[in-house]
């Protein structure tokens, strides 16, 4: 079936992180997927080209078949055609595991290692803000093949050292020093990989798993390449860039639009005409 | 039964002494047992321990009331009707609150290791994060991690090795001691037994994991009733001390199969109390003055017809989704 | 579904390689997988290793027929119907079997932490016992705790103490390491669900610790059936990997609502099989050269409909208690 | 209620154990036992004195209320009106949280100190016969209060040293050194208590909780203190016997005899006249 790209006036940038998002999600994967855009990509995924994949939200329900958009993981329409209903120990356990192979994330900050956080802007002890805490950000993130986190695109946002490391990137602080390490040393058997893609509302940026910097992997529309580098606080590798982010198809745009979030909670509709 | 587990929402509040460590059931925005929330907050409890395996509503009123002195978890937030816990920043802000953070999963089995009577859990997860920054133990920086508090352990944390297969690097995380949890659920029976419907979330964990149990129900049924399909029931009698029968006990907070979350009360209380004159007037209105049955009254027939869950679907098509 | 994960008891059996390490749904005398037990007899398997909560018949069927290198349990027997395991027994007096003893907790302990993914469990069971007694590692008498063999752990047991609230001595139990689970039970779906009844014993435990997990129904039915009440299901897709449908296959053990233990049948097994030559003369008479169908009609129906349960009691009125 | 006790040729010495036993229970207490004699003995004192005990059995079902005496505790009448019927690690998260009050147990073999063995007998390296091994034992009787042990009175079964301590007593050995000492300094916070009788077939005997020895408490009619010492391989301490085991009553025996075990599965029904 080819694909039919919409144009880009027929879409906003949320449509596009959610359809970046989406795709990088292959069948029969389990995944584990927080409240908000992450839930929106990843039920686009299971209404497309990932018909397989099983779901788990965090609150308790496995390989879920939500026939509706859940507001949040706790809702009562996770549960609707899942596998099994339970509880959190269920679902970290299935993580701890090593069961999942893709976790769907968002984060406040992240640094060029991949490092998220979630927790508070500036120092802790004495934070300008105190946000919402990690939430199970740094456990799926610990626990997942892949990571992948949607975020939006600032320059505060993209920085060399986040203010507190809440979910691990590839090079993270070994305790009690805190000197940085690759998080394959720290993990054991149970390293099994780390975040793959950034999503942010400027391009898709990935991980040299090796080096564990972060590189750009394609520019959204509109977007150069320096430009994205100049949306950064650290010296973004722009080397490997491969391109435009591929937009939204129609159809994509029609799941989104008539069947996951008529109601625009997550994504707002873009005007035609 | 010899003796009866029933008692008032103001006797379960009252329960909850000075001091008390507690936890609720649910998740973030979901069977919270705001009636009892409530009644602590018109008791004007104080110096609460708060340990959570999340948060959500629930801290954010007890928190803005001045009720809490530690929350040891891991999130609060209101979900999609407010971004991040407003009163919990504040007072973080102004040093008026110790808050203790580990990872969900952490808050997770710290509760499933108390539960199972282990001392603690082991797991590898938030390896490498600031969670586990030393500098970071806010308890052992308020010099509570002497063994003079029972519900604080020694240690944040501790690292080991896996001395049986070589796995790597260990975290061990304490159990939690909790005083007192409260639970709100759809049905118990007149001797304890709790039936949960959809996701338990980490409801069985939390019940057995504290020392007192007491759970706010929609309905209390027959034991019998529940009795007759033992393998749905979620909470054996021996867990629960004190059962309460409370209908539409989680507003604003939404329940399985029984009412949606009130996504326009959160938001309001979400946009109303950045500031402590916010919050006081915020309870002002909707707290102080009032009892159970008239904070339902002045929420009125319209909005609860309209939160009330269609038993097919276990949701309310009624209730715009976003609070809109 | 892309793939289906049926296949056959045969290719069931095939699965499970010589030198697997291998557990089974079940408790005691219940809900153990006897039809596939009797093709990996069948099919002469060598060098098991057995890793069990508890052990029933069907250790004893595998250890008398020679399968079994490796026993790492805490108890075998017939229940009511035969007071011990006899070739077990004999097999260790011929020291022609390795068995590891760990208490019934520590072994569903293990069995926890595997299916978590955490390395080990901790627990303050057993403590000042001779289970402990470090000359009693059988394996590592056996030169077997060297790291060679993925499925035995460096150490039987660590002891240590409560670093977090001075709770005292701790024992560590390593996770198991199992190959394969094969569960039997009395619905799955046709994408892997399972609905169990009655007691589920510990197989979510089992089924979730195995790297590979197979089902054996009563009955495979539609996927979508058992998706309309999630909150009823035990063990969720991805935690199976093959699934077989196969009536009675637990005979002569029970199953919750299905059928009843045949007491006879283990009361005869266990008179005979004292002996080599008697376990022998009865693997000749009701293994080797039938297959499923062939065992059930030699059963007769007679007997298989007296088991059967009534499915309100979910228990069998007619087979006389005790096997009599 | 005034009892009516049965006299010596309308019961055996099953029936004996089982109502001794029974009345160790005090109602609403919760109560873990094993298949055999203890199920019959928690079921005798759950149908008189004690109707509020809450009952569980080791394979996962909680304050059961079964109407009908189950085979073994894996049997579908053990979940027929249950507060909750699940699985091992609720029973085991149970008694390791403390909240079992008694343990009924059996076993193959007893020391003064009251540990248990029922692994094998003779040295485990090269035993003279493997048992069936531990089972529940050790985990009832290590997170119990109390515990209680019904067992046939042999001479080779009351040993001053048991083959193996499957289950710990008193006064249990301290690894690696194998050294004995008193379980309270073992068990840390765990220690809730111990052995508390063991009924033979003999008599019922107890243990002082501070030496941790066992004393006769009452003999069974026509089983005096010295015969009984004589029945022992240790110096059983018979100061401080309490006279007669009481009787059944009628109504008990009517109860394991017509209501719980009519089949005699458990307990033979004794002759009439």
């Amino acid at each position: 079936m080819e694909r039919e790209y919409a144009k880009p006036e027929e879409y906003g940038l949320a449509d596009l992180l959610c359809c970046a998002a989406s795709r990088e999600v292959a069948d029969n994967e389990v995944v584990f997927a927080g409240t908000g855009l992450p839930m929106v990509a990843i039920m686009l995924a299971q209404k497309t080209h990932a018909p397989n994949l099983k779901l788990i939200f965090e609150a308790g329900t496995l390989d879920g078949r939500p026939p509706e958009l859940p507001t949040s993981v706790g809702d009562a329409r996770c549960e609707m055609g899942a596998s099994r209903s339970s509880g959190l120990y269920d679902a970290f356990s299935i993580a701890q595991r090593g069961m999942v192979d893709l976790g769907f994330l968002g984060g406040a900050e992240v640094d060029e290692y991949g490092n998220v956080n979630t927790t508070c802007i500036g120092d802790y002890l004495a934070p300008e803000l105190r946000l919402t805490g990690s939430g199970g950000n740094p456990d799926i993130n610990s626990f997942a093949r892949r990571t992948v986190f949607i975020m939006v695109h600032e320059k505060r946002r993209f920085v060399p050292n986040v203010s507190y490391i809440t979910s691990p990137g590839w090079r993270v602080k070994k305790w009690p020093g805190g000197d940085f390490v690759h998080r394959r040393e720290l993990y054991g058997s149970a390293y099994r990989g780390g975040p793959t893609a950034v999503i942010s509302t400027a391009g898709v940026f990935r991980f040299d798993e090796q080096s564990g910097r972060m590189y750009l992997d394609t520019c959204h529309a509109g977007k150069g390449p320096e430009e994205i580098r100049e949306m950064c606080q650290f010296d973004l590798d722009i080397s490997r860039v491969n391109g435009e982010t591929k937009p939204p198809t129609r159809e994509e745009l029609r799941i989104i639009h008539e069947v996951l979030d008529p109601d625009e909670i997550f994504i707002p509709k873009v005007k035609k005409g | 039964m010899s003796t009866s587990k029933r008692i008032t929402l103001q006797q379960a509040a009252e329960v909850i002494g000075n001091g008390s460590s507690l936890t609720f059931s649910g998740f973030t925005i979901w069977r919270r047992p705001f009636a009892l929330v409530y009644e602590l907050i018109r008791q004007k409890r104080k110096g609460l321990h708060l340990i959570e395996v999340n948060g959500g509503p629930q801290t954010e009123f007890l928190v803005g009331a001045g009720c809490v002195d530690i929350w040891e978890s891991c999130w609060v937030g209101h979900e999609l009707y407010g971004k991040y816990g407003a009163n919990l920043s504040r007072k973080v802000a102004e040093k008026a609150i110790i808050v203790e953070d580990y990872s969900h999963a952490e808050m997770l089995f710290r509760f499933a290791a108390a539960s199972s009577g282990a001392a603690y859990a082991v797991t590898q997860t938030s390896l490498g994060t600031d969670i586990h920054n030393p500098e970071y133990d806010m308890l052992g920086r308020a010099g509570l991690r002497d063994g003079s508090n029972p519900h604080i352990a020694r240690h944040k944390y501790r690292f080991t090795d896996d001395p049986f297969f070589d796995a790597g690097a260990q975290v061990l995380v304490p159990a939690v001691k909790v005083d007192v949890a409260v639970m709100c659920v759809q049905q118990v029976g007149e001797e304890g037994t709790v039936r949960l419907s959809g996701q338990y979330y980490s409801d069985p964990e939390a019940a057995r994991a504290a020392d007192i149990t007491i759970v706010i129900a929609e309905e209390i049924v027959p034991e019998e009733y529940l009795r007759r399909e033992a393998d749905r029931n979620a909470i054996p009698t021996f867990d629960v001390d004190y059962i309460v029968e409370c209908p539409f006990a989680g507003h604003p907070t939404g329940m399985f199969g029984r009412y949606d979350v009130d996504g326009a009360f959160l938001k309001d209380f979400y946009g109303r109390t950045r500031t402590q004159e916010g919050f006081d007037d915020f309870a002002r209105e909707w707290i102080f003055g009032l009892d159970h049955h008239g904070y339902l009254e002045k929420l009125g027939w319209p909005r609860m017809m309209r939160l009330k869950a269609n038993t097919a679907l276990n949701y309310s098509p009624r209730e715009p989704k976003g609070g809109k």
